[in-house]
């Protein structure tokens, strides 16, 4: 059977969806004829035509506003920002008007804003970040982090359907460098629903997006140990799934907060305080973060390999909880 | 006040007209009800204490709304911004709905969760204003892009200050509406003043209407206290909007005659600007044009604003009697569902 | 002694630093003769001038990036934003521009962004927020909130002269209601250095802004029940004082983290996992937040009353936490 | 291509002028420096791995920085963009030290912490560009401001695209600095493209000096391609600013005669396009034209050549010899003192 990337199983869950509603339509800077900077939007010009499939100016608050506005409507857009890192510039637009709309007045803005995002490309402090705590801090919005090529599809189809606004980020260093089988049936994947990569009793290792690869690679190395890491993607991170965080810190009583984003204020600020609020007494360690240190993200290659966080900073972590 | 064209685009229809003598009647019915339901809010309910927060009142620019909205189709969209309380009356939301929602009672259009003109319905295709300015610019031309890809007729009314035309977003927004012809007017009430911020402060051209040119659009400039003036160039933009030709930036010259909200006293604005502004009330002059012309009589002026004030006594009784949400309604709403 | 208001307090460090160094200037909208819409640059026009007391355009983005420039050449700009709220369209230039470029290619841009925050005034959803988050979590930056008119004015003078860009957080609740008596002389307050305001052995409170006087209050309320609590106003977000966190954590072992910012990815989330992974063994209860629901800030009385923090959830809290 | 100044506004010194002799000599060896230097990059570095993430050259468009940029002071400023290389070598950054920073080495402007065109230094008053198009704009003007500020008659160029002048920060910047008269040079690169898309996808007008009307500013027309027009017109909204007059658009007519960046074939411009710019390249036009004149032999072209290409070389085994940064020198410089 066929494997698929992710950055086509994205393609295939928007192209899917624009085929079963016609409503669903996808805007954004060279997303036509281009079909987009990493390709996610390729031959959809051809295929659903300009007025489905729309190029505009370098305008991302105006991109942003205008697919608030056509949701407003009832339609159902997926704008794209061609690196995550640039929706610095529509961040009012959706964290004023977007993520605000059905609280003030009950009006549903049904729209998807999409990119891709995170390191490891040699793409320097403005083509590498992770924008996605800035979202999450903002009620009314939702944020998903998708790690492997059937949840990417079956997210995107899930945002998109979703009747609130949705950011999904897309890893960029996972787009051709992850493949497997889909599933030739229409299906989506839950959004706010975490997974189990792999089970253990030993330690509980929290993630999402391409640190997912991180932790099962370190898992296999200290299963030689005789250390077992329970991996948890997360995949949703607003809403988030607290009961699976809280269920696997209960059963490991041990836990490791991993994430490629910056420390101060990431991520895992958000569950060590809900594991330390709900899980306190099944703690037999303290809860520890690996991240990113809190720096832009620099573009020579071995100061991006510092930045990084790695299998080997999983592994030492992970042992010192163990003998903890 | 000089009325010129500032594109070479020429509007569709050049020929200017007139509304029909019922329409001018109602004209002056809901500027007379404007001003008199935000007089009452502002220098009554304010100062009670029974609307709290900031409150800002369109008191002299209300022929701009009502001029550019009056002949709008039930489906036909408007992008209210913080002076267009015509608009929301045109579009049908009712008085006591209005009052609720300065009084953050349950039973206003954000149920409390917002204040003053924050407010929005889509069944009356009116779009809640969110207090950064020019953000509403992107997002009317995406309500006119969706009408182009249905299809659909209808138009999309954006109104906003001198003052927005600042933002990034204005830009933004007008300049993707022009790239995608979308049926937009873009409505300017330029009322000189951002705040306590003269024009020139604010922008290095005489108009805002000079700004069209960057856009290829029509940039028309109209004298904002003569309603049938800001009729007769929205009923062109509008129709050039339906025609398919895309958006139009009217600017409508006039002047704020009061603070820039309830708070401020405007001791920065020159009193002789108030004095010759006031000469020009929309209001009046409509109502000494209706008189001349044998339109209404004087009698009737004097019926309808008695009917205008019963019927907003009426509708405050009934706000103040509305009940306040639930506490924890606070936390409703923020999802689907929820 | 003449008592001074929060308000003022900010308005003479201003006004103290312009005074002192002629490369200090301020600008933003109305800030001119208007002298701003709290009044905190009332008067500088006519003592200072038009070159060095700049009204804007309604342009934040513009604001910032001007800000910026100046900084870049020497200035040392003081940016207010006339409702926090209004940050959000200044974003990109505050995150991307000015909180990179020291790292990038060394250039210092010494420059303050400041403005009224916060809610208790039925602001409704855009003249209430609790923008700091956005920026505690963006290296480069620092992020200070005063809750006192000596701290206001001894942290805006060491923001103005601090080489990096600060953003300066008021809490306009404050300023008109409180005041205190200011040393005549020249002072400064150390950014990232957080104050003990009440000492207690029992239950530790961390907080800032607005939320401090809610913990003295619940302080004082049960201290009459014989539970003591310590009061800890951080004052700083970026960077914050880790070392008065983790000693009054280990000192008390139980631990309350106060803010009126909502709770996804609020900075409670931040201390938390600093706590629970630096004094996990010193913990004696679970570490507890009161925070503002997710949701925006509601405008009616009701709903803003139910939004905001109240002492009796720290009453309350505190005394579950007591008994634990 | 017809030159034209579109807004009412003249020009300081509207009589056209040309360099000196040995300035039309010198800016001829900086065209061929830069684009021998950007194929270098491009064509080889890049290739060969030694050069990592996005590159980005000007190839076509390098008389614009040039001319542009050839007479400026040391004390003024320039905010170069994603395709001003030339630039850089006019305010005196070395070949080694742009070649470090292409090549992530700790010898380069950002010691690695950034890459490629992404570099500035105060001390050559070169300021780095970030990504976000536009976002130099409000900061060329700010720097604009802290000249008049300080009574100084510097000047800054900010140079820029076409698609730049799509977002918010452009037009808010732009309004900056004409409603505070700054002293500064907006310079656009008009290739015609924003990455695939076109001129007609992006604005409604047919020229970026259309814009220019909207802010009260000068907008003028160059032939891009034409290093002496540039340099006049560049040279005569220099000599406004540092009056006080204020900034000035440039609209500079060229073409990206690569794909948007080494990754892309640019398969979406017609061939014709390019060949019809191939037919103008602002190199061998002063070339021919320098040769008609006398002003230098094709032996001088020749040898001037070689000098370059030398020169180059040294410079690319000097950086490749150039230390990488230390791994820990990520978390360094944050912030002062660190
Ligand atoms: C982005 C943004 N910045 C600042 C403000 C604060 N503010 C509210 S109204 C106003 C002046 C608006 O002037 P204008 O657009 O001319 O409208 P007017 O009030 O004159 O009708 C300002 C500065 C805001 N609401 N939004
Ligand atoms: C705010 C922002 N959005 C998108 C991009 C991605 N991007 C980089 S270059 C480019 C095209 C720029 O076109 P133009 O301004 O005309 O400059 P050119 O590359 O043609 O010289 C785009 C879309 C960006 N850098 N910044
Ligand atoms: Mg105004
Ligand atoms: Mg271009």
């Amino acid at each position: 059977m066929a494997l698929t990337t992710y950055v086509e199983a994205i393609r295939q869950g928007i192209w899917e969806e624009m085929e079963r509603d016609e409503n669903v339509f996808v805007l954004g800077e060279d997303v036509g004829i281009y079909g987009g900077a990493f390709k996610v939007t390729d031959g959809m010009l051809e295929k659903f035509g300009e007025s489905r499939v729309v190029d505009t100016p370098i305008s991302e608050s105006g991109i942003v506003g205008a697919a608030i506005g056509a949701a407003l409507m009832g339609m159902r857009p997926v704008a794209e920002m061609q690196f995550a890192d640039f929706i610095s510039c529509g961040f009012d637009q959706i964290t004023n008007f977007a993520a605000k709309c059905r609280y003030r007045w009950g009006a549903p803005v049904p729209m998807v804003i999409r990119g891709p995002s995170g390191g490891g490309i040699h793409g320097g402090p403005f083509h590498s970040q992770n924008p996605e705590m800035y979202f999450v801090h903002t009620p009314g919005l939702k944020v998903v982090c998708p790690a492997t090529a059937y949840d990417a599809k079956g997210l995107i189809k899930s945002a998109i359907r979703d009747n609130d606004p949705v950011l999904f980020f897309e890893h960029k260093f996972l787009y051709r460098r992850i493949k497997e089988a889909l599933p030739p049936e229409d299906f989506t994947v839950p959004i706010g629903k975490a997974i189990t990569r792999r089970k253990g009793r030993d330690i509980s290792v929290i993630t999402y997006g391409a640190m997912v690869y991180i932790a099962l690679d370190a898992a296999k190395e200290l299963e030689k140990e005789g250390i077992e890491l329970e991996v948890v993607d997360l995949r949703s991170l607003l809403p988030y799934d607290r009961e699976a965080v809280l269920e696997t810190a209960k059963k490991t009583s041990k836990v490791i907060l991993l994430h490629e984003d910056t420390r101060i204020g990431g991520f895992a600020g958000e569950l060590a305080a809900l594991i330390s609020e709900e899980a306190f007494d099944y703690l037999d360690g303290p809860i520890r973060r690996i991240t990113a240190p809190d720096t832009p993200v620099p573009y020579s290659p071995p100061l991006e390999e510092f930045f990084l966080p790695k299998v080997s900073d999983v592994t030492r972590v992970a042992r010192e909880l163990h003998a903890y | 006040m000089n009325v010129k064209t500032v594109n070479s685009t020429p509007l569709a229809n050049q020929r200017s007209d007139v509304p029909a003598a019922e329409t001018q009647v109602r004209i002056l019915y809901y500027l007379k009800l404007t001003r008199a339901l935000e007089d009452r809010i502002e220098r009554k309910l304010y100062r009670q204490g029974k609307v709290l927060g900031g409150v800002y009142v369109g008191r002299g620019q209300e022929a701009i709304a009502i001029g550019s909205c009056i002949d709008l189709r039930p489906d036909d969209v408007v992008c209210p911004s913080h002076r267009d309380m015509g608009a929301y009356l045109l579009k049908g939301m009712d008085l006591r709905t209005i009052l609720a929602q300065y009084m953050g009672k349950k039973t206003g259009p954000t149920k409390g969760k917002d204040g003053n003109l924050h407010m929005g319905s889509l069944d009356h295709n009116l779009i809640a204003f969110i207090s950064m300015l020019g953000d509403s610019i992107p997002v009317a031309a995406g309500i006119g892009l969706s009408f182009k890809m249905r299809g659909q007729d209808r138009v999309v009314i954006c109104p906003f200050g001198d003052g927005a035309t600042s933002r990034g977003d204005w830009h933004e927004g007008v300049n993707m509406a022009s790239v995608f012809k979308c049926p937009v007017v873009y409505l300017c009430n330029n009322n000189q003043y951002a705040y306590s911020t003269p024009l020139e402060r604010q922008m290095a051209v005489e108009n805002v209407a000079d700004r069209a040119a960057a856009y290829g659009m029509p940039g028309e400039i109209v004298d904002g206290n003569d309603v049938l003036a800001v009729w007769d160039a929205a009923r062109r933009a509008i129709a050039r909007a339906r025609a398919g030709e895309g958006p139009t930036l009217i600017e409508c010259k006039t002047f704020r005659m009061t603070g820039h909200s309830a708070h401020d006293d405007a001791s920065y604005v020159p009193p002789e600007l108030f004095q010759f502004w006031e000469e020009r009330d929309p209001i009046r002059r409509l109502e000494r044009s209706l008189l001349k012309r044998g339109l209404i009589t004087t009698d009737e002026i004097e019926e309808m604003q008695q009917r205008i004030n019963s019927e907003i006594d009426e509708a405050v009784q009934q706000a103040e009697q509305d009940p306040y949400p639930d506490p924890s309604d606070c936390v409703r709403g923020v999802y689907d569902g929820q």
